[in-house]
């Protein structure tokens, strides 16, 4: 990937999550009333497949924002470089989508 | 010792508005040769075109003409110039102008409807100088230092010229000995042509205003070589150098013309203004009249407690002239004065040479091989130059440099071998100071700059420079008791002070003797005990040439080739000026 | 680390976003994770979320939503200079952006009180 | 000979601490010097007193003494400055000034560096003019008022003094990056009407060490003597790579 595909696909997924952060930390807000409780975001989410949708998105474009972003701290702070800084953010993107999917899926299957 | 040797086809010394354009026109002349640039500093910065700030004349204005620009060059130059020199400088600036614009990518200042803005600068008969801003050079030189930096020219940066080193016959130019400044080593460069573009530069006064590397090394170097230097005497003074006292580096430097042109005020000591007492045109005269009127009211005992005059402006309104003079003003607050609104003491200051090399029209010196452009050539300007025509001088000459000298290598098959004996002198004469006592070098520089301020400065009399002979001569004997600490060589500011003022001393020593040789007042040259300007049917310039330790001047009559005094290759149709009066 | 040509504005705004961006991103696996108890074992999904009750972990949580609101907002506050055509406010953006997330992160403290 | 100068810093009751930075290249010190307090003295005044009178082994480089050239950027009590242009006055911390060569850049001894990465940055950002015509065509027309001569006008003032590259936190993490003087650069050129290189600028600017590199710091365009904005001048050219990214899918 170029240098301007990954600039690219950064700015684009935090575009993505703006309104999606936004909207959670609403969510968060209004659902912080009276104390979390398991039963209630499960409630809330479980079957939902707009929710499921919703956080799916979130998760994907985190993912590739946030190993994107690591990668440059990575090249820039620790001086790492070539396949291994490149190995090691898809490493970090795959991690990131494997478990936020998880819990996107443990959070919004029936 | 050892030397580096090193060969290539055309070699280019300096890097003003002659250097870069000598290598730009160079490669495209001879595009299979190997061009070299090598400078005292970086390329593009260092020199005086970059420091350029009212503009480049060139007769592209409503109305003017290439022999308009001619006639102004050789009126203000009193009849002095080389007019074959002076007729292609006004002719080549067109192209050159358009050529910067159109190949190099400079950027003039533009008419509301899009055409280039003129502006006339004093002498000057029509609105003819472009500019950018008042900060011309820099676009010129930036321009152009990216042209050449983006090309496969070989770069020898911080690489200073000490010796032209000829063939042991003596007929021509083998190459040019090097000090490698960042290693301190010695590199001799053999090349087919040589361009020395070194840039003159009258550093030897107390107050100056051209850039700290330029310190005449290439008019010493050519009058070691045995070359014989034209009108060595004509030092421009510029009427208004800050004056911030010895200690800073920002002494000297130019506040602009347009200062005065716009109404500025010049006040004396006592805070009165005096400049009419000495010509009708008070501030506005033309620099020499105005440089003369302060510096007779300094000797008067009329001076500012720095020892020079004010310049004020605040009657023009503060913010107006924060507004119009922005850089000025933001410069002189740097140094802690208040231009908009306060009194800034100025003093005049050393600006332009227009002495130099004895070339003609194709920039071909006495010596084969050897190419002289911009402010080392002499001949252009006569005695005087027109503000505009300094850069134009440069950019037109360097680029015929390079189209000459692309063209003569065509001509020669192998480069030509020095003579060892020169060059081991010229090695031994760098290295002289490395073995003796070290001392202060600076304070002899000050010795010098009092010397020629005061004997050999804005107002000449014989008795004042034969005075400055000898102060000259006696600080060159103590130069060369003087050492330098020479435990490293590598980036030795000192040992290159001490070669500058070796330079300097030099060259200096020349002006006083050529100045003494002119018996007459003509445009910078001031001679109180002969204030007349002379016949101008027989009007002469100065030549000096060294052979050994003797320095002879002697005077050649101008060659009025295009034009003789009294008249004017104008139509008679033509008015006599085209600036609209103030 | 705060050396003298670095203080102004514009690189406080820098750095608060990439140590925002640090931070977020080694907090979103160890949110994942809690997460993705709620399938095969909600009453520790539960115990996690209990925890919230205490002070410190509210202080935390502020931290961390403060940390994402000013993330957002220095995101924007970026694209904005890149891709929008320039404006000279550029300090005045970093402020509101800091202020704007203060405020919606303070509401969520507050609420949850 | 004596050096009556130095006495009088001795005489001086309140002389400027001055600290120096010695190197040969790699590694170095910094060196304690006292230097006599003037009037009217700038950063560059100080280091030239101390080789004139103190030291003449100090190495440094200056040119113009006006402003011009750029060839006089040192650190000045960790900030980059033009030390021609920088009187004494603004910098003083107490009485001590800390001096050290340009931040980014290898040293060649004490103050001066080496340029050329620079350089080489600048011609790789294509900030170089490519014409369109030849010396034997007219001058062309072009309004002074237009959008884009304004946006070349507002950054063609740069003496390429380095200042904005040393004051870069990305310069000095990522070689590869361009740096914001000749981004600037490119972006004038973007914006000039005679440039026929449009083109191979975003090619150029988009690559590896492109603009973006840049993280929008701004320590550029503060610490830009000539009051450009570099900074400014990097996002127009994001802002017109991310235009053509969308309509051609590249840049
Ligand atoms: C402050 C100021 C303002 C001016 N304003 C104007 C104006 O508005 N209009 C105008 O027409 N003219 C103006 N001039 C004059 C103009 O700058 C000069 O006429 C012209 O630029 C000279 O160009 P050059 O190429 O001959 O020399 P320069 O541009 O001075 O270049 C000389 C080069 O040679 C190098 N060099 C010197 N010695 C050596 C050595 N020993 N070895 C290797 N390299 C060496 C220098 O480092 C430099 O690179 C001004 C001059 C000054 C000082
Ligand atoms: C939880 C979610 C997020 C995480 C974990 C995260 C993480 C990161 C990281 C680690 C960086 C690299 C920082 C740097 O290079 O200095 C970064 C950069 C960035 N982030 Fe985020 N981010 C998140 C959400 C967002 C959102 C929602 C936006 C925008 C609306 C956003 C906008 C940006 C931008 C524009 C950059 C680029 C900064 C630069 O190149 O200088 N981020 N992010
Ligand atoms: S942009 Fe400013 S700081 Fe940077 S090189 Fe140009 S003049 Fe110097
Ligand atoms: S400081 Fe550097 S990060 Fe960008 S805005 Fe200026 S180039
Ligand atoms: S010496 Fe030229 S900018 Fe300072």
């Amino acid at each position: 990937m170029t240098e301007l595909r990954l600039y690219m696909a950064q700015r684009l997924s935090a575009l993505v999550m703006a309104p999606l952060v936004l909207g959670h930390i609403a969510v968060m807000i209004y659902a912080i009333q009276g104390g979390l409780s398991a039963a209630e975001i499960l409630g809330r989410t479980q079957g939902s497949v707009l929710w499921a949708l919703f956080y799916g998105s979130f998760v994907i474009a985190v993912s590739v924002h946030a190993a994107i972003g690591l990668r440059t701290i990575l090249y820039e702070w620790a001086g790492m470089r070539g396949g291994v800084l490149n190995g090691v953010a898809l490493g970090i993107c795959a991690l990131l989508l494997a478990m936020g999917l998880q819990a996107v899926y443990a959070v919004t299957a029936t | 010792m050892k030397i580096e040797r090193h060969d290539t086809d055309i070699l280019i010394l300096g890097t003003g508005g002659a250097g870069l354009f000598a290598a730009l026109h160079a490669q495209q002349s001879a595009p299979a040769a190997k061009v070299t640039i090598a400078v005292k500093g970086l390329i593009g910065k260092c020199g005086c075109t970059r420091m350029v700030q009212g503009g480049y004349n060139v007769s592209l204005g409503t109305g003017d003409t290439v022999e308009r620009h001619f006639m102004d060059t050789i009126k203000g130059g009193k009849w002095l110039p080389d007019q074959d020199m002076a007729w292609k400088l006004c002719e080549q600036a067109v192209v050159r102008v358009r050529e910067l614009e159109n190949e190099v990518g400079c950027f003039f200042d533009r008419n509301e409807d899009g055409t280039l803005h003129h502006k006339a600068f004093a002498g000057q008969t029509a609105d003819r100088t472009v500019h950018k801003g008042d900060l011309t050079g820099i676009e010129i030189i930036n321009r152009l230092m990216e042209q050449v930096l983006a090309r496969p020219v070989e770069k020898m940066q911080e690489h200073r010229a000490i010796g032209l080193i000829p063939t042991r016959d003596g007929s021509a130019l083998s190459g040019v000995l090097f000090i490698d400044m960042r290693s301190g080593g010695f590199r001799f460069v053999r090349a087919k042509a040589v361009l020395m573009a070194t840039g003159g530069g009258p550093t030897m006064y107390k107050y100056h205003t051209p850039s700290g590397d330029k310190t005449m090394d290439g008019l010493a170097m050519a009058l070691r070589a045995g070359l014989p230097l034209r009108d060595m005497e004509m030092v421009q003074f510029h009427p208004t150098g800050l004056l911030a006292g010895d200690h800073t580096k920002m002494t000297g430097t130019v506040l602009e013309e347009g200062l005065r042109g716009a109404g500025g005020h010049l006040l004396n000591g006592a805070s009165n203004r005096f400049m009419f007492d000495y010509d009708a045109l008070g501030e506005r005269a033309t620099r020499d009249v105005v440089s003369r009127g302060i510096f007779a009211e300094m000797r008067k005992n009329n001076a500012s407690p720095g020892g020079g005059v004010y310049i004020s402006m605040a009657h023009l309104g503060p913010e107006t002239v924060a507004k119009k003079f922005k850089g000025m003003v933001k410069r002189c607050a740097d140094s802690g004065f208040d231009l908009a609104g306060g009194k800034v003491e100025v003093v005049p200051t050393a600006h332009y040479f227009m002495g130099g090399v004895v070339v003609d029209a194709d920039t071909r010196t006495a010596m084969e091989g050897l190419y002289v452009a911009g402010e080392d050539a002499g001949g252009a300007h006569g005695s005087n130059r027109l503000g505009g025509n300094g850069v134009a001088n440069s950019t037109v000459y360097g680029g015929v440099a390079g189209d000459v000298m692309g063209a003569d290598i065509a001509g020669m098959s192998a480069l030509r071998d020095p003579d060892e004996a020169v060059l081991s002198a010229e090695i031994d004469r760098a290295r002289r100071p490395l073995s003796k006592t070290p001392g202060f070098v600076n304070r002899l520089r000050h010795g010098l700059q009092e010397a020629m301020w005061d004997d050999v400065g804005v107002m000449r009399t014989e008795a004042g420079m034969q005075r400055g002979v000898t102060r000259v001569a006696d600080i060159k004997a103590d130069l060369m008791e003087t050492g330098v600490a020479g435990d490293t060589l590598a980036f030795n500011l000192t040992w290159h002070d001490w070669l500058n003022m070796a330079s300097l001393c030099d060259v200096s020593a020349v002006i006083a003797k050529a100045g003494i040789a002119r018996e007459n007042s003509r445009g910078a040259h001031f001679r109180e005990d002969f204030p007349q300007e002379g016949d101008l049917d027989g009007s002469y310039y100065t030549v000096a040439r060294q052979t050994g330790d003797d320095l002879t001047v002697t005077r050649e009559p101008v060659q009025f080739t295009i034009v003789r005094p009294g008249e004017t290759i104008l139509p008679e149709s033509e008015p006599e000026t085209l600036v609209a009066a103030e | 680390m705060i050396r003298p040509h670095r203080t102004h504005p514009l690189w406080f705004a820098f750095i608060v976003h990439r140590i925002s961006g640090i931070a977020l991103a080694l907090f979103l696996p160890l949110h994942f994770w809690i997460l993705s108890y709620a399938l095969n074992a909600p009453e520790r999904l539960d115990g996690f979320l209990h925890w919230t009750d205490y002070p410190l972990v509210k202080v935390a949580e502020f931290g961390l939503v403060f940390l994402l609101a000013v993330h957002v907002f220095g995101g924007l506050r970026l694209m904005a200079l890149e891709w929008l055509p320039w404006s000279a406010n550029q300090k005045t953006l970093a402020a509101a952006a800091v202020g704007v997330s203060l405020l919606i992160s303070g509401t969520f403290f507050l609420r949850a009180l | 000979m004596t050096n009556d100068l130095t006495e009088s810093v001795a005489e001086q009751s309140d002389p400027l601490e001055v600290s120096v930075w010695r190197s040969a290249g790699d590694g170095g010190a910094f060196q304690a010097f006292k230097v006599p307090a003037q009037d009217s003295q700038t950063v560059l005044d100080v280091v030239a007193w101390i080789q004139q009178n103190e030291d003449p082994t100090l190495s440094y480089r200056f040119a113009c003494r006006v402003g011009m050239c750029g060839s006089c950027a040192m650190m000045v009590n960790g900030q980059p400055r033009w030390t021609c242009r920088t009187h004494v006055r603004k910098v003083l911390d107490g009485n001590r000034i800390e001096i050290a060569p340009l931040r980014n850049l290898p040293v060649i001894k004490d103050l001066a560096t080496d340029m050329d990465p620079f350089f080489d940055k600048w011609v790789a950002a294509e900030g170089v003019f490519h014409p369109s015509k030849s010396r034997d065509d007219a001058i062309e027309q072009i309004n002074p008022a237009s959008a884009p001569r304004a946006r070349a006008d507002a950054g063609i003032e740069c003496i390429n003094c380095s200042i904005c590259y040393a004051a870069c936190d990305s310069v000095a993490s990522d070689p590869e990056y361009l740096g914001p003087a000749a981004l600037n650069r490119a972006w004038t050129l973007f914006n000039d009407a005679k440039d026929d290189g449009a083109g191979v600028i975003l090619d150029a600017v988009s690559a590896k060490g492109g603009c973006h590199a840049c993280h929008s710091m701004g320590s550029c365009t503060h610490a830009c003597p000539n009051e450009l904005n570099p900074m400014a001048s990097i996002a127009g050219l994001k802002r017109e790579i991310a235009k053509s990214f969308f309509k051609r899918g590249k840049a």
